[in-house]
């Protein structure tokens, strides 16, 4: 299970299934401001919970379109009025454009070259060679004495007997705790403090900061927060919006199911 | 066939690999004009009286193998040796290696737009590729670079039998399609 | 050359060993008589057009060997080959064959975690590995074991002179174990 198909959303402002409502989004018929995305994460991770099997390609569809929402919300927060508005889609369509083109070209080339390559490949490979070793008597001369010691044989099969390394799967159990975890945190320091810059307080961890910064977003689509950059890659300051629901503490009924 | 012919075959049967021509001098004692000669006079031999081996040059040098014709009989007997298909991801890499030897895995990986360590990994335990040494950069890379094996399954003199790689550039048409097509995927995605 | 002669020939050239009349009937799909009136048309074409190789009958079967006002330049081309440095590649599946003979490509394939092919293949060109016969299992795969010019080549006495890996040595009980270990690994270590 863990399918999209039957992923059925009940959302403020949208009530269906999931691959619907990424369409509607796409086609503008959805304002994505009105999309709680970690309402839909939170979602997700439920119905993972309750079904048996997992599956693995259904789930990473669900991250590439969870991400790429992600991505058009980040973008919004960029003030229309910004010159640098205007400067960025510049750069997108001339310098980055241009150099993708190049590198598409010169790839273009190596492509062509691997074509070529497996036809010479399909038409030679199979012909047949003499391999047999030089008959032994030849190799009198050759042959003086030991040249390799023993020893690199068995150091040559140590390295297989050595038993490998659990992989590391930390970091995947971390991130579905923290998005939970993080809101809460979040939350605790704007009932405290009015206002923080972001590199106050993320985690250095870039993972982790991407968790904070995703908590973020789900917070100024909330109205909890207002979220300012001066600039691209400027620091982000974060303020407190004094509106009903936004400032009490009030606990996502969604995310707290899960946490 | 003359002395100089006979002894040129007895070499080249008895080595598993391509002989060089200056191999082949040194072993006959003969100078390598006579053995560019006596090549020919084998190659002639081979093909005129029909039989079921030829002499070619391949991978810098001179070796016998089974005339097409006669590869079914010796697959019934010694079993189809034909090495594994090279998936793309495979060619892709191997042609960037080949055109820029010796190249590095970031160069490689710089290309293709995608890290290639497991495919210069599988190059190199198939034969195709061989380490070669460490670039003098920042740290110091290891660089790779094709071998004898891949000229001889590609059935490739030398790196000079290659086309060169600006014939597989695109033509203006399709360079011209394939900006448009970016430039309107970039419209698209304009917020 | 007739067809049935040049397919002999070409079975009799590929083949490391002597060919018996019955191996080369069945390979060129032709009756024994048929098999040994072409093989005397065949020895009658080396040594007729003065050939640097002839075709001799030894026990066993049919191979082509040097003539022997040849072997001169074949001893000095020999003599002038390069000494057998192995790639970590190939003394990692010389160590595999060593310990776990006999051995099929495909238990190395699988030990090692890459495609071993070119690998065996080389150490057989070598004269490091020798194929000995076949396993009796589905598909009957080759069997490869150490020649004696690997145990030159190590300066071992004996395959009883290897080194005992850990608590290993070479007796069949703990060879059973250690290629059990080695495939354990193998399989923990794929991603």
């Amino acid at each position: 299970m863990g399918s999209l198909d039957g992923l059925h959303l009940d959302l403020d402002v949208f009530d269906g299934p999931f691959d619907l409502l990424v369409t509607l989004i796409l086609r503008d018929e959805v304002d994505l401001w009105e999309i709680r995305v970690s309402r839909i994460v939170a979602e997700y991770i439920l119905r993972l919970a309750e079904s048996e099997e997992f599956d693995l390609e259904a789930t990473s569809h669900f991250i590439v379109l969870v991400a790429a929402l992600l991505e058009m919300k980040s973008r919004r927060l960029l003030d229309a009025g910004s010159p640098f508005v205007d400067e960025l889609a510049e750069l997108d369509e001339q310098a980055a454009g241009e150099e993708l083109l190049d590198s598409l070209l010169r790839f273009a080339r190596f492509k062509g070259a691997a074509a070529r390559l497996g036809c010479l490949f399909a038409e030679h490979a199979g012909r047949l060679y003499r391999t047999a070793p030089v008959p032994p008597r030849f190799l009198r001369a050759a042959s003086a004495g030991p040249a390799l010691p023993a020893a690199a044989l068995a150091g040559a099969l140590a390295v297989l007997l050595a038993e490998p390394p659990a992989p590391d799967v930390s970091h995947i159990t971390d991130i579905a705790v923290t998005l939970v975890a993080e809101l809460r945190r979040l939350r605790d320091l704007l009932a405290a403090e009015r206002s923080f810059t972001f590199s106050a307080v993320a985690p250095r961890d870039r993972l982790q900061k991407a968790v904070t910064f995703f908590a973020l977003l789900e917070l100024h689509n909330r109205g909890e927060v207002s979220l300012r950059q001066p600039r691209p890659f400027a620091e982000i300051t974060v303020t407190r919006t004094d509106t009903p629901g936004g400032a009490d503490g009030r606990p996502d009924d969604a995310l707290a199911a899960v946490g | 066939m003359d002395d100089i012919t006979r002894c040129l075959e007895a070499v080249i049967f008895i080595s598993p690999r391509p002989v060089a021509t200056d191999e082949l001098a040194a072993a006959c004692e003969a100078s390598g004009e006579l053995v560019v000669g006596a090549l020919g006079t084998l190659a002639a031999e081979y093909s005129a009286r029909r039989h079921g081996i030829e002499l070619t040059e391949v991978a810098g040098g001179y070796t016998f193998r089974v005339a097409s014709d006669c590869e079914a009989p010796v697959e019934r007997f010694a079993g189809a040796r034909r090495p594994d298909d090279l998936s793309p991801a495979l060619l892709e890499t191997l042609a960037v290696v080949a055109y820029l030897q010796p190249t590095t895995r970031a160069e490689v990986a710089q290309i293709r737009g995608v890290s290639s360590e497991w495919a210069l990994t599988s190059l190199v335990e198939r034969g195709l590729v061989d380490e070669r040494g460490r670039a003098d950069t920042p740290g110091s890379p290891i660089l790779y670079a094709t071998s004898a094996r891949f000229l001889q399954l590609f059935g490739l003199r030398g790196l000079g039998d290659l086309d060169a790689l600006e014939s597989f550039a695109l033509s203006a048409a399709e360079t011209d399609e394939l900006r448009a097509r970016l430039l309107a995927n970039a419209e698209r995605r304009r917020p």
